[in-house]
């Protein structure tokens, strides 16, 4: 699945898209996955921190997903 | 119902400025039957959580955030009885005083007009990907969410 | 305090139309601080309480209606953090579609001016001595004030 | 003191300014004084069903007048 990071998320894990591959249910578990990536990964997509939206809808913990989605992790939002 | 409405909704997501007289005139035409227009603008103001602001930079998640406009959009209509409504927000870098953000509802009753453009703004503030990079005078920073925010989102 | 605004506040009572650009820029002209602007307009509308209207006819009672006003503008400024305040309220013969009366607030943070802009309408609703006849498809005639319209005030 | 009638009032009891030079010291006074005027003075300027202004000041019936006050009198407001 291909995962995508914005604002402060992109700038701090230098990291914009990603492709995942490995098998995953839900957004808790690639969020998991990705935090293993490294101590910056650990502490910038902590629950909280990072929101998450799957297929540009935003998602929560529990949110199903398959190969084909797009998942974005972002800071939360502040615009207007 | 609240589909057949995605015709008379004009949402924008732009670089461009705006103009507050030509939206209120698109909210306005041959519509005799509201008697209300409230309209909401945001702007670049020099402070901000008491810093001293020269522009801003608005990054966003292109392929989401009209949709995520759109369903705000849609959610204020399933609320309140509503006429026209038109979103425009801006992207890229904007200088002091720039417009940032324009909501313009129109409705027979004011009272659903400016329920509807605050629930707008404050869904808006809180679930469009959208974020704002500050130049200040101590330098360049991600501008935080703030939890006035999230308070005022929740009221509805 | 409230007294020291009354420079910066703009109210007024009059015949002529009003441009909702012109009133925009003169709630933002030089003025960086405040991040967000709220508008409201009334218009004459072709329907109103089931009866089919062509025009109105706004009586008011001159020597008091620019007092009434300041009055409101200053209670709202008492109750929030406001910057500009402006509102004008045309009397005589309106006809169907024209602007009836602009409220114009701007503040720092948008719930200010969204609460001060309504709450300014609701009270200007209740309490500015103002006076509405309809002409109607079933001659004319005195509008009645409405319940609802007490209620919103009595929000506040 | 002077007494001024507006909108609907002012056209049923066709009359929009009056000279008043009774001794009256309250709105609700002054009211019941216009009162006897006739059946649509009766009817028209009962209380709820006109507000009154003193000195260009919405009143209560309880509010205290002299005889250089200009007192208004009107039916509820429908501006905006």
């Amino acid at each position: 699945m291909k995962v995508l990071f914005f604002a402060q998320l992109r700038e701090v894990l230098d990291c914009h898209t990603l492709d995942i591959q490995a098998q995953l249910n839900s957004v808790a578990d690639l969020r998991a996955q990705l935090q293993q990536k490294g101590e910056l990964w650990q502490e910038y997509l902590a629950e909280g921190k990072a929101l998450a939206a799957v297929n540009q809808t935003l998602a929560t913990e529990d949110t199903t997903i398959t190969a084909s989605d797009e998942v974005a992790f972002f800071p939360p939002v502040t615009g207007g | 119902m609240a589909q057949a409405h995605t015709d008379i909704d004009f949402i924008a997501v732009q670089r461009e400025d705006f103009s507050l007289a030509v939206e209120y005139a698109k909210l306005c035409e041959n519509n005799s039957r509201d008697g209300a227009v409230v309209t909401f603008t945001g702007l670049v103001r020099d402070l901000n959580q008491g810093r001293s602001v020269s522009s801003l930079t608005l990054e966003h998640y292109p392929a989401m955030t009209h949709k995520a406009l759109q369903e705000i959009v849609q959610d204020a209509r399933s609320r309140w009885q509503l006429g026209r409504i038109r979103v425009i927000h801006r992207v890229g870098r904007l200088q002091l005083n720039e417009q940032i953000v324009f909501v313009g509802v129109s409705a027979c009753h004011r009272g659903d007009a400016f329920a509807a453009c605050e629930f707008i703004m404050d869904y808006l503030k809180t679930r469009a990907p959208l974020w704002k990079k500050e130049q200040t005078d101590s330098g360049e920073h991600w501008v935080e969410a703030k939890q006035t925010d999230q308070h005022q989102a929740r009221r509805w």
